[in-house]
């Protein structure tokens, strides 16, 4: 929304998660509530009132055994830049700056404490992206030992949502600015939990404006799309799929309309 | 001679008549402070809401209510502003139930927050991109002006008109009342529109979004318009049933024609440019997009289908407007006011399409499932409350405050 | 919405919309103000009369 | 001026008024709004200085390095491992919630003694002196009233030290009864025997380095096995790289899979069969291997003169054609497959380890291991490894009178009996055994588990829990409350294995000889022992032989004795890498001409033709009769779904879909035709009833199952750990039945006969 300060450098991080790849194990969902102290509760198979940062979906093509075939498709905030760069749907819904867009960085920051619940950020995002805490968080038995100084635990009436693992972005910043030279974080100085929990590989992460980085590359695939892309949300998440009816699942397309991948090709 | 605590040459019913007619009311507000209790001790995990209905009911009753209290502003408008002097014979009624329906509204959102005891950063952190916070600031400074509006209406109760300084108060504040009213109209005028504006700018929800003006998508000129052509019409309503209620005529039916007409026009012009705003949405909007205007109403577990959308235009839209801006339409009570509640319903539609569709629709292709909700105890009760409350606050100031100027010359 | 809260930006909608909110503001208060004190004016032009 | 109500009502009311102008209604909303930012309920983690310590998960066999952030003696997070041989980084989710296991709910805190009825869960907190004395008591009564034979071990492993030790302690006890718990090693220990010569030694596959992996219904990226190996060889898959999966359900690893091949279940060996024959047939295999190092390829003459059947004359009936017949799968992919698999670089055949239910069929291995032998890809990079794990330095086990004799008893589990005679473990065969025992003469006395949960994963698990619920005296050595600590009588919790050492051998299925150390990232957060230090404590109140047995001041100073020169490097690094290259052919089979054995001469057959010894197809009928269950239930490994001893954290269980588990109620997979038939539809809750029992179960419609199949979850179902995973959804082994291999003992069933009726 605002200038740049003339000192800070202009990043964009980014992700590109390939679906050809994720096995669905949700190594990456685990890695991120342990990452960031996200809670729990005994009963947890009502989706809709179940807190997760990232979540791997199920997809199938639809056609009958056995020519079925399954996508899995982790799904975080997709880090919006929205209109005009700096305006996704969910950051200028909230009254209260509770999350705003950060410029330097193109993350979705969310600010638990300052959040009063309104949930007008969870109406805005079609991602389902935002969750809401309905319960107040109980770490039972000592579990609390767990917890993570990094992010705080998030209090009941509010909501939470990834942020790229934003602390580990201010580390990355701090031990790079003791190291005398602030501004050279490399790729690897900052990846998010879930992109280092994902076994088989299929996420990569890094500065989509920093030729250096894997996805500077990635994302000009051929066959990199976004996420309901079509809404004009500007998703800082990519994916891969060489698969056309895995495009097709992600967007809406009108019956005579081609994924842009495949427009013109009877593939 | 001791006052009377009643308006001067009227009559009112026993105390204990009243009392017992006050009685139900009490008890659902008792209930409904109960669910309130156990909403903001335990939080909103007491109701039926999900990070996929993060706005329910609550929030469709506050769209409604405050589109129907919507009336306040507009004969306000109408008596203070164009000077209809004949608006001024239901003007004070139109008051109480807009304050009757803002109280409600506030209260209802207090409720709907997750964290209400720091609401209040929607004022100190206010993000003005944000419609709510127009709502809250908007909403927030116009109920003041009703309570401002309505202050020289309880001032004028004859055991209060006692006090020299409350006599002098109540004269003065009508003499400039045209001052608030501007000010209220100026503040309605935003609130109601950027209330349309909240599902409006929403454009990661193709059912919702829409194009629009500057900031301002369509949705915010279409609620303004829609709650200054129903909101009378609901006035109007509430007023005659408070009529059949105390078996009484409290206004000449000469108000209600009027009242009729203008809202009858509006609410024509209104459905046209809503008619106009749908047939945009679903061939250019909606599409581009890739959706086709089917897709948001196939497959919707709640069996309506298109059918809601036929009704809150068609039956609820063109068909009460054309019976209210017909002379024989309006001079038949029973055709105004079944017209009129038919548009009462079609804003309720109007506003649940807006709210609760729109979350309902599923947004990805893979998920083709619509996400279905049902209120619990809690929250319906809780939105049955403005109803005994409004009885209760409606049923005091009726009896005690002069409301209807023209109710000593109708029952003499 | 006041300056001094960190995410005030120097933004000309912000001036657009707290200065519509603080003149609304202004106006019902004034005009309350208004009343009371010449209410307060009339009681004592009407204790004047009273007394002569 | 008088005070008359008027004056009071204006006082009140400028009083309310006033009020607003001073800042105390302002500073009490902010006040208020500050705390709730600070609900003194909602934890505040402490902060402090961070290290990074390395160790070993074991909370699966899997064995992945990881390392854990740790703040002030708290473990705060849990990542894999770059630098470590098995995973290379790669984790699987049961690993990155191990936290939750470490200060969960179900941690059993102290040494417990059982004070309620058996299963009720009502137990007393005891000291640790007391819980010893009372087990070496009961233990010493036992065996003086000369039934030392008649303590059982059943052990999760039968590698490690602790296993070790416990192997030990029932030499020098005298019991023959150590019993490991079923796995998809036994059937590769009996083909590595038959075919290799090996006894005892670890099969593995080299997935990293193989360009064709076909998969006979490895849950490679379903969370079994070795989960951390496979994901991160799977990671390392580039273009040009295959893996072919064989499974009647389009599981996890059939989806990234280049082709998904939905065999009928049982069936795998059939088309093991048919890809050789297409090699055989068009000569694409390994001749150098084959006609240098291989025996009984060709038909083969005994010294009796005896012609005999060999490979390659078994092969030749199994035409494509008749593979599909077989099969259902279509015979030019199986054409086409065995081209490509012969013609790959580096291709292996893999099957066993870690299907979620292991039917240790003896002919499908043998041909799986026999097709990894025609491509000559056995102890190459790549391909099929075979190795030995370190050997421990450990005296001599002294044993007096008792205990010679006692060890040399038959089996409770008749693993080893003329029966059985190549069987090592047949803990499947035991719950039968113990409930046709009467109370007096039943052949378990006492049991000790360890590092197990058999009342939870044994087949048929409510007769198990029966069975096992006979036995007079249980000891369980859980860390948490399982269902088998749930049922004993003496509980003497193991750390968590952040708290403790423990070596962690190369786990099963992993091509490399590496044995890694689990060491404390934390302090006992718990009134907990280590195992090791536990069994020689018993050993030693025991006295005797038995206690001379066990010499060590800890289990720590046997680990390190044990480890000799390994152990610097083992506790520097984390693991050790024993053996850095598999023994060349020339000397890599200990068969009795040194060759790899085509014709597995050893073998103990039902029958005495060729084919009885070749690992020829034979159709396998699964328990239950066909009359009353049209349909086969199948369970299946999620990734999601931790499955074996250990229940799912919360974390995981967090991760599961809807339509998995939904409240409390499962969901099996069925194909929607098979639906149709049954009148069912998503979502419905129907009944399933098997020969084991019956269970209410909802329907989830996929079209990756093949039509006719029920697949079920592994892993859900439990009654026990804590709240967070008990009592939600069906436990698979409560409804599966063993089916003992004729020869072997093994439970060579593939599922069991279903039917589903709309409830």
């Amino acid at each position: 929304m605002e200038k740049l300060p003339s000192h800070t450098k202009a990043r964009h991080f980014g992700m590109v998660i390939d679906l050809d790849k994720c096995t669905g194990c949700a190594s990456c969902m685990v890695a991120c509530y342990s990452e960031n102290n996200v809670s729990f509760r005994d009963e947890e198979s009502i989706k809709l009132l179940s807190i997760n940062w990232i979540q791997v979906y199920k997809i199938t093509n639809g056609k009958p055994f056995p020519d079925t075939e399954v996508c899995y498709l982790p799904q975080p905030c997709m880090q919006c830049d929205g209109k005009d760069f700096g305006h996704p749907p969910c950051v200028s819904v909230c009254p209260a700056v509770a999350t705003d867009f950060d410029t330097p960085t193109g993350i979705v920051s969310q600010i638990p404490v300052r959040c009063f619940g309104c949930r007008y950020c969870m109406a805005a995002c079609p991602y389902h992206a935002r969750k809401f805490n309905w319960w107040d968080p109980v770490w039972p038995a000592d579990m609390e030992r767990y917890l993570s100084p990094d992010v705080s635990p998030r209090m009941r009436g509010v909501i939470e949502k990834c942020t790229f693992c934003y602390h580990r972005f201010q580390r990355a910043r701090q031990q790079a600015y003791y190291k005398g030279d602030a501004e050279n974080i490399k790729e690897a100085d900052y990846q998010t939990a879930c992109t280092q929990a994902c076994p088989s590989g299929a996420i990569t992460f890094g500065d989509m404006d920093n030729p250096d980085h894997a996805v500077y590359t990635l994302k000009k695939s051929r066959y990199a799309f976004r996420l309901l892309e079509r809404l004009g949300t500007q998703p800082s998440v990519y994916y891969l799929s060489t698969r056309k009816w895995v495009h097709r699942a992600c967007d809406n397309y009108l019956e005579h309309e081609e994924p842009a991948a495949f427009a013109g090709k009877s593939a | 001679m001791t006052t009377s605590a009643f308006p001067e040459g009227v009559k009112r019913c026993s105390s204990g008549k009243f009392i017992l007619w006050l009685l139900p009311a009490f008890l659902v507000l008792l209930i409904a402070a109960y669910a309130m209790f156990r909403v903001w001790f335990y939080g909103l995990n007491q109701t039926n809401m999900n990070d996929a209905y993060g706005f329910a009911i609550w929030i469709w009753a506050d769209l409604a209510v405050i589109a129907l209290g919507g009336g306040a502003f507009f004969s306000g408008f109408l008596a203070y502003l164009v000077g209809v002097k004949k608006v001024k014979n239901i003007i004070n009624f139109a008051v109480v139930l807009g304050v009757v329906c803002y109280t409600s509204a506030l209260i209802l959102l207090g409720l709907d927050v997750g964290q209400p005891l720091r609401g209040w950063f929607i004022f100190w952190h206010a993000n003005i991109h944000s419609m709510l916070t127009e709502v809250a600031f908007c909403l927030t400074i116009y109920l003041g002006v009703l309570i401002v509006e309505f202050i020289p209406v309880i001032l004028e109760n004859p055991k209060i008109q006692k006090i020299r300084f409350f006599h002098h108060l109540s004269h003065n504040m009508h003499e400039i009342m045209a001052v608030f009213a501007a000010t209220g109209v100026f503040l309605s005028f935003f609130h109601q529109g950027s209330l349309g504006g909240v599902p409006g700018v929403l454009y990661g929800r193709p059912f919702a979004f829409r194009e629009g003006l500057f900031i301002w998508p369509w949705t915010f000129f279409l609620f303004t318009w829609s709650a200054a052509a129903v909101g009378p019409l609901f006035t109007a309503t509430m007023c005659r049933l408070t009529e059949f209620i105390t078996q009484k005529k409290l206004v000449k039916d000469d108000v209600y024609e009027l009242l009729a007409k203008i809202s009858g026009w509006m609410l024509l012009t209104y459905i046209i440019a809503k008619s106009l705003d749908t047939i945009y949405w679903a061939t250019v909007t909606a599409p581009a997009r890739g959706f086709a205007f089917m897709d948001f109403y196939s497959n919707n577990p709640a069996y309506y289908g298109v059918w809601i959308l036929i009704a809150e235009i068609v039956i609820c839209g063109f068909l009460p407007a054309l019976i209210l801006i017909t002379q024989k339409g309006r001079e038949n009570k029973k055709l105004l006011f079944g017209a009129a509640i038919l548009a009462i319903i079609g804003l309720c539609i109007n506003r649940w399409v807006m709210v609760l569709q729109v979350l309902a629709a599923p947004l990805k292709p893979f998920q083709e499932e619509w996400f279905v909700y049902s209120p619990a105890w809690t929250e319906v009760i809780t939105t049955i409350m403005p109803i005994a409350y409004g009885i209760v606050l409606i049923s005091i100031a009726y009896r005690y405050l002069p409301l209807f100027p023209q109710e000593k010359e109708l029952n003499p | 919405m006041f300056p001094f809260a960190y995410e005030w930006t120097w933004y000309f909608g912000q001036y657009l919309f707290m200065g519509a909110a603080g003149f609304a503001i202004s106006v019902v208060g004034a005009g309350l103000t208004y009343c009371i004190v010449k209410s307060i004016i009339d009681i004592m032009i009407s204790d004047d009369h009273a007394e002569h | 001026m008088k005070i008359d109500r008027r004056c009071f009502l204006s006082l009140a009311g400028g009083l309310a008024v006033g009020h607003l102008l001073t800042p105390i209604p302002w500073k009490i909303t902010d006040d208020i709004a500050i705390w709730t930012q600070n609900w003194p309920w909602t934890p505040v983690p402490e902060t402090g200085p961070v290290t990074w310590k390395n160790t070993v998960c074991t909370l699966c066999a899997g064995g992945c390095g990881i390392k854990v952030r740790t703040i002030r003696d708290r473990a705060i997070k849990i990542e894999g491992r770059t630098d470590h041989p098995v995973n290379k980084g790669s984790l699987c989710p049961l690993g990155y919630a191990s936290l939750q296991y470490l200060y969960g709910p179900s941690r059993v805190k102290t040494p417990m003694r059982r004070t309620g009825e058996r299963g009720s869960g009502q137990f007393e907190a005891i000291s640790w002196d007391e819980a010893i004395s009372e087990v070496s008591g009961k233990l010493d009564a036992l065996r003086k009233n000369g039934r030392a034979h008649t303590l059982a071990c059943i052990s999760g492993s039968d590698k490690g030290t602790v296993p070790v030790l416990f192997k030990r302690f029932l030499d020098a006890y005298g019991s023959p009864n150590f019993i490991r718990t079923p796995s998809g090693r036994d059937a590769h220990e009996i083909a590595a025997y038959l075919a290799q010569g090996h006894k005892d030694k670890n099969i593995g596959f080299d997935l990293e380095n193989a360009t064709f992996i076909l998969s006979f219904g490895c849950g490679l990226l379903d969370g079994s096995g070795a989960p951390g190996y496979q994901f991160n060889a799977y990671s390392r898959f580039d273009k040009g790289r295959t893996l072919v999966q064989v499974e009647p359900r389009l599981s996890n690893t059939a989806a990234r899979a280049k082709k998904w091949l939905p065999a009928k279940p049982g069936t795998e060996g059939a088309l093991a069969l048919g890809v050789a024959h297409v090699i055989v047939k068009n000569g694409l295999y390994d001749a150098d291997f084959i006609n240098g190092y291989a025996f009984g390829f060709e038909d083969w003459t005994d010294e009796g003169g005896n012609i005999h059947m060999g490979f390659k004359s078994l092969v030749n009936e199994y035409t494509p054609q008749k593979v599909s017949a077989i099969t259902g799968l279509d015979a030019n992919a199986i054409e086409s497959l065995a081209r490509d698999f012969a013609r790959a670089e580096k291709p292996v055949a893999v099957c066993g380890y870690n299907e979620c239910k292991p039917s240790a069929n003896i002919d499908k291995t043998l041909a799986v291991h026999a097709l990894n032998a025609l491509v000559g890809n056995i102890n190459q990079a790549g391909g099929m490894i075979v190795f030995a794990d370190p050997e421990y330095a450990v005296s001599e086990v002294r044993k007096d009178r008792i205990a010679t004799e006692g060890t040399a008893k038959p089996r409770a589990d008749m693993a080893g009996t003329d029966r059985y005679p190549q069987s090592r473990y047949l803990l499947d065969l035991l719950p039968e055994v113990l409930m046709g025992a009467n109370e007096n003469n039943l052949p378990v006395q006492a049991l000790m588990v360890t590092g197990a949960n058999p009342v939870y994963t044994t087949e048929n698990s409510e007769t198990a829990r029966a069975a096992f619920a006979k036995i007079p005296f249980i000891v369980s050595f859980s860390s948490f409350m399982d269902e088998t600590a749930k049922l004993a009588d003496i509980i003497l919790p193991d750390h968590h294995f952040l708290e403790g050492y423990r070596d962690v051998p190369a786990p099963d299925g992993v091509g490399k000889a590496v044995t890694s150390l689990s060491a404390p990232v934390v302090k006992p957060q718990y009134d907990t022992r280590n195992t090791g230090d536990v069994i020689i404590d018993i050993a030693r109140s025991l006295g005797g032989t038995i206690g001379e047995s066990f010499p060590w001041k800890d289990y720590d100073t046997f680990l390190k004795q044990a480890f000799k020169e390994h152990y610097r490097d083992l506790s520097r690094n984390g693991y050790v890498i024993h053996a850095e290259k598999p023994l060349p052919w020339d000397r890599a089979f200990a068969t009795e001409n040194g060759k790899y054995a085509f014709y597995p001469t050893r073998r103990h057959a039902a029958g005495t033709d060729d084919k009885s010894r070749l690992p020829a197809y034979r159709e396998l009928d699964i328990p239950g009769d066909k009359a009353n269950g049209t349909l086969a239930l199948i369970p299946y490994k999620s990734p999601r779904i931790a499955a074996g001893a250990v229940a799912n954290p919360p974390f995981m269980t967090k991760t599961i879909d809807a339509n998995v588990l939904k409240k409390e109620m499962l969901f099996i997979q069925i194909n929607p035709e098979t639906a149709r038939g049954l009148n069912l539809r998503q979502g419905d809750t129907a009944v399933i009833r098997t020969p084991a029992g019956e269970a209410r179960v909802r329907v989830n419609l996929f079209d990756g199952v093949m039509p006719g199949i029920v697949a079920m979850p592994a892993g859900l179902g439990h009654t026990a750990f804590s709240k967070f995973i008990a009592d939600k959804g069906v436990n698979v082994n409560a409804l599966l039945k063993p089916s003992a291999d004729p020869a072997y003992g093994l439970n060579a069933a593939w599922g069991v006969r279903a039917s589903l009726q709309k409830a």
